[in-house]
């Protein structure tokens, strides 16, 4: 199956509390382009944008449960296709 | 250095919004009477709903209790969203740390016999009784009229899930961290005879079209089975050596107690409307004749296999 | 967060919740399921499986009130020290809380109705997973009616047009365009609910509608607005993903599902559509410092997003963009102008204030819309601003010709050609009734037993319906108050604004 | 196609012509005129005889632009098809304009 390259993205709120989590986010997905608004970042990539929570906790410097990701996010396109403990995945399914 | 902070003093046109001024005078409105009164639509709908013949989208009509002005009522404990989900995050951190101390220390699993079958075959099944009552109360979330009443009745349908969760929590923790509990409870609740008279009557209150009726036949209930699980079992359970079972029933108790403010709170402005009243306190009567004595004969059952306990 | 709750021992987060929400659930013994659920079958969905139903986002009641209780925390402490150092004062000009007037007007009550109504599904539908998700937007939406109530609280003390929102909703004529709107979803039976407010309206244009908005809030220093809107928005995530959860499983389920989603769909695009119209006019006109057009909003949230990212993966289940997309499309350049045009035409009889654009505003404007504004529409804006520097200011004496199924006026102009108004009209058990475009005359054929019934704000105050004959009548039957209305220059609002900043 | 419910859905409509009486709705559109956002709604006697109708209602509102000329009002149509309004005596019964027609002209 061939991988689908349609852009994804996940609209964050500007703010300190949310820095390290974009900090995370960048860290894990290399193709991600990021565009400011006001009080809101937008980011977007071609497939898939993944968050680790051992790399949200490493920014973080504390234990981060992935359901926190829901104080931090105004909007995404595309869908979760895994949400768990560990990791959230954005992408499309089909 | 001292820094002064200058602001300008602005005279407010007016305090609140038009329609609380129009019922209390122009002066400052609380957070809860702003976001309460005359939220809900009253006129001017634009289709008849497909769903219900000779109905409006919100029509008092959906149950025979009615106000004259459905604001009468308000919370006495003033929740809107915020207090509301502030105080029960509290609740169910409270809980939380409960569950977790029971389980840090097994105390759950290693309860007296007697009291881990009163838990596995009759509290914890009433988490599906939970639900049921869930049902019930989001009913009121649709139809009851004005949004004092509505949003009580929302409050209280989340609450009924928030119940379910503590008790399958507890379950879990009994079933020491499996669902082996759950799935004995669930058997217990669909075919335990001292668990299918209550089994029946919520799924016939489930099933009526008065939203009204229905929250009130489950009070009904409501007040033999909280006092009866988690009070005098509670107490039975300090004296018994159970304190592991005080220790998660104390917050179902303090739900309970909660619960009783708004509903009797409720209860009485239907009663004491100055156009309705007459009219509401024969259908409060006929509703509890018709079901207090069936929540009677369903926690009698029940309580017969509490008994040896308490 | 400063507490983290300690992790499950044995079981992984989704089984304990399936066992937290779904396994709740028994099959009744007692009473028919029919008896319980009546209103599953008449729509003609065919459901199999209802454990199908997935819920990515897994929240337990405890989790719900945790995170909830946060995110409210943080947001009153905006609202209360905004309040308290007079914040108002550092708006980018008192003109902008015009588009925050329709806001609470227009959007506020459809948060509630939301409300109202996802709790009929969470009582009806017959699957607990997507009932619980329901109940759990259902309180969401009291949450953003409530945070908007006492965010725009603050506003209302000082300023004019805000203090009616609720009466206004339901008698105002500009309103009943949101207000039909979701009478109509309401009415309907719960899966087009379903799929008109949880994957139409929500997933398909609600960051189309929100997010440039919140963004302009934060531009024009409007930080309670920014704040609930971004705190509304991440609730919204999960309604999103409802949406979305919702028409895969119903396409899932059966092939006879096909064919009547993509009718919904083709419904309540254009619906939802034509509703949004009034936040293109806001977008481009009334923010005095504009964050992003109309245009640029609709590329990038909508044909990016949605039928670049969105539609192709709908495919694989036989579903189409949907109908009349490309009109949409096409008129991407002129639908905020042909809106605001409406407003400033007949804000006398709103509780909002406009202005003919300023220069540097039209400028903007030349600059997002190069291919339509100095052409179509910055002349008729000129003719107001001779008309205006000679004293006058110009209104419609009278009241607009309204479209039987959208309500707004018909401004808007045919797809081949923006000088002419697009006029469509049908004939029902010999009655006429007018559509402002394609789109809308499609929905009312499909079902005019229904739209028959619209309450048309216009035909009502000509019907003797609205407080009587005379404007001042129906003004003071809306609740508005003099001073709400009109020209913005010289308007109660205006007038304060410079008092306060002398 | 009608509308799915579960009882017989059927409702008047709610502009219906009675409901205006010896009255009658009637759109009034000034084509090709940009400064008019739509075109405006009227409640006309059916019997109104054309001039008056014209002179008492549409005159006014198209005033609205001060561009307007009554003078240079031609052209009417009711929908698509040209009316002939004659000399103005005969009454929007008598001229075909029934509830909720549309008329246009240029100016």
């Amino acid at each position: 199956m061939t991988k689908t390259l349609r852009q994804v993205g996940i609209d964050l709120q500007e703010s300190e509390d949310n820095r390290a989590l974009i900090e995370a986010i960048e860290g894990d997905n290399p193709d991600l382009t990021i565009r400011h608004l006001p009080g809101l970042i937008k980011l977007q990539a071609p497939g898939q944008i993944v968050i680790n929570r051992q790399s949200v906790e490493a920014k973080l410097g504390r234990e981060w449960e992935t359901g926190e990701f829901q104080l931090a996010i105004v909007s995404y396109a595309g869908n979760f296709s895994e949400w768990d403990d560990d990791q959230i995945i954005v992408n499309w399914e089909h | 250095m001292q820094y002064e902070l200058r602001y300008q003093v602005i005279e407010p046109k007016r305090h609140t919004y038009q329609n609380v001024i129009d019922r209390l005078g122009d002066q400052p409105a609380s957070r809860y009477l702003e976001a309460t009164l005359d939220v809900q639509p009253t006129e001017n709908f634009h289709y008849r709903p497909t769903w219900a013949q000779d109905r409006e989208l919100y029509d008092d009509r959906f149950s025979a209790l009615r106000l004259s002005d459905p604001y009468a009522f308000t919370d006495p404990r003033q929740y809107y969203y915020t207090p509301y989900v502030t105080n029960r995050a509290a609740l169910h951190d409270e809980f939380g740390k409960t569950i977790s101390y029971l389980e840090d220390r097994d105390l759950l699993a290693k309860l007296p016999d007697a009291w881990q079958a009163v838990l596995s075959s009759t509290v914890v099944p009433l988490r599906h009784y939970e639900s049921g009552a869930q049902l019930v109360s989001v009913a009121g979330a649709r139809f009851a009229y004005g949004t004092a009443i509505e949003q009580c009745c929302s409050f209280a349908a989340f609450d009924r899930i928030g119940n379910a969760q503590m008790l399958s929590r507890v379950g879990i923790a009994v079933g020491g961290g499996t669902a082996a509990v759950l799935a004995s409870a669930k058997q217990e609740w669909l075919a335990g005879p001292h668990l299918q008279p209550l089994r029946r009557l919520i799924e016939e209150i489930m099933v009526l079209d008065d939203w009204a009726e229905g929250l009130l036949a489950v009070d009904y209930i409501d007040q033999q089975l909280y006092p009866l699980l988690y009070q005098s079992l509670d107490e039975s359970a300090l004296l018994g050596g159970a304190g592991a079972y005080s220790l998660f029933s104390q917050h179902l108790a303090a739900w309970f107690a909660d619960q009783r403010k708004w509903l009797d709170a409720l209860t009485k402005a239907w009663a004491d409307d100055p156009e309705r009243g007459v009219a509401n306190q024969e259908h409060l009567a006929r509703i509890h004749d018709t079901w207090a004595p069936r929540a009677t004969e369903a926690a009698a059952a029940l309580e017969a296999t509490v008994g040896d306990i308490s | 967060m400063t507490t983290v709750q300690p992790r499950a021992k044995k079981l992984p987060l989704k089984e304990r919740y399936s066992l937290l929400t779904r396994d709740l659930d028994w099959e009744p013994s007692y009473v028919s399921r029919e008896r319980l659920y009546p209103y599953t079958s008449y729509e003609g969905i065919k459901i199999h499986d209802w454990d199908g139903w997935t819920d990515p986002f897994r929240l337990t009641v405890d989790a719900y009130y945790k995170y909830q209780a946060e995110k409210d925390k943080r947001l009153y402490a905006v609202l209360d020290s905004f309040a308290q150092s007079q914040g108002h004062l550092s708006l980018s000009d008192a003109s902008y809380l015009n588009a925050i007037k329709i806001f609470i007007q227009g959007v506020t009550p459809l948060e509630y109705a939301a409300h109202r109504h996802f709790a009929f599904l969470a009582r009806y539908l017959e699957g607990p997973a997507p009932r619980f998700a329901a109940l759990c937007q259902s309180v969401d939406e009291l949450r953003h009616a409530q945070t908007q109530i006492h965010t725009i609280s603050n506003y209302n003390k000082y300023y004019g047009g805000f203090h009616s929102w609720s009466k206004m909703h339901d008698r105002v004529w500009y309103l009943s365009v949101p207000k039909s709107l979701f009478d109509d979803a309401m009415t309907a039976g719960p899966f087009e609910f379903l799929i008109s407010i949880s994957f139409s309206f929500e997933y398909l244009l609600t960051n189309l509608l929100f997010v440039p908005f919140m963004s302009g809030a934060s531009f024009n220093g409007d930080l309670p607005t920014m704040t609930f809107g971004f705190s509304a928005q991440s609730d919204e995530s999960r309604h999103m993903t409802l949406g979305l959860e919702a028409i895969k499983f119903l396409l899932e389920q059966d092939e006879d599902n096909v064919p009547i989603i993509q009718d919904w769909i083709d419904k309540w695009f254009w619906r939802a559509y034509r509703m949004s119209a009034l936040v293109a006019g806001m977008m481009d006109y009334m923010l005095p410092k504009p964050v992003m057009s109309w245009r640029e909003a609709f590329e990038l949230y909508f044909e990016d997003q949605m039928l670049g990212g969105l539609f192709p993966d709908l495919d694989f289940y036989g579903i189409k963009p949907p109908r009349h997309v490309d009109l949409a499309i096409g008129e991407k350049d002129h639908l905020g102008h042909q809106v605001y045009k409406i407003l400033h035409n007949f804000s006398f009889a709103a509780a909002f204030t406009t202005s003919t654009p300023t220069d540097e505003h039209m400028a903007w404007l030349s600059e997002q819309y190069p291919s339509t504004f100095d052409r179509h529409y910055r002349p008729t804006w000129e003719k107001h601003r001779r008309i205006e520097a000679a004293g006058g200011r110009a209104f419609f004496q009278g009241l607009p010709q309204l479209c039987q199924v959208c309500q707004v006026p018909m401004a808007f102009t045919e797809p081949s050609d923006p000088t002419r108004i697009s006029f469509r009209h049908s004939e029902y058990r010999g009655e006429t009734f007018h559509t402002c475009s394609d789109g809308c005359k499609w929905i009312f054929d499909r079902e005019p037993e229904k739209y028959v019934q619209a309450w048309l704000p216009v035909h009502q105050i000509y019907q003797g319906n609205c407080g009587g004959p005379t404007v001042p009548d129906v003004l003071n039957w809306y609740g508005i108050k003099e001073g709400d209305n009109g020209e913005y220059r010289g308007s109660a609002d205006n007038t304060s604004w410079l008092e306060w900043h002398k | 196609m009608t509308v799915k419910a579960l009882y017989d859905y059927t409702f008047p409509s709610a502009d219906r012509a009675e409901n205006f009486g010896d009255d009658q709705l009637v759109f009034v559109h000034w084509a090709g005129n940009p400064f008019f956002c739509s075109a405006a709604a009227f409640r006309a006697p059916k019997a109104i005889p054309f001039a008056e109708f014209i002179q008492t209602m549409v005159e006014p509102w198209a005033a609205s632009d001060p561009d307007f000329d009554s003078a240079a009002v031609r052209n009417w149509r009711l929908f698509d098809q040209p009316l002939d309004t004659g000399d103005g005596g005969k009454t929007l019964l008598d001229l075909g304009v029934t509830h909720k027609a549309l008329l246009s002209f240029d100016a």
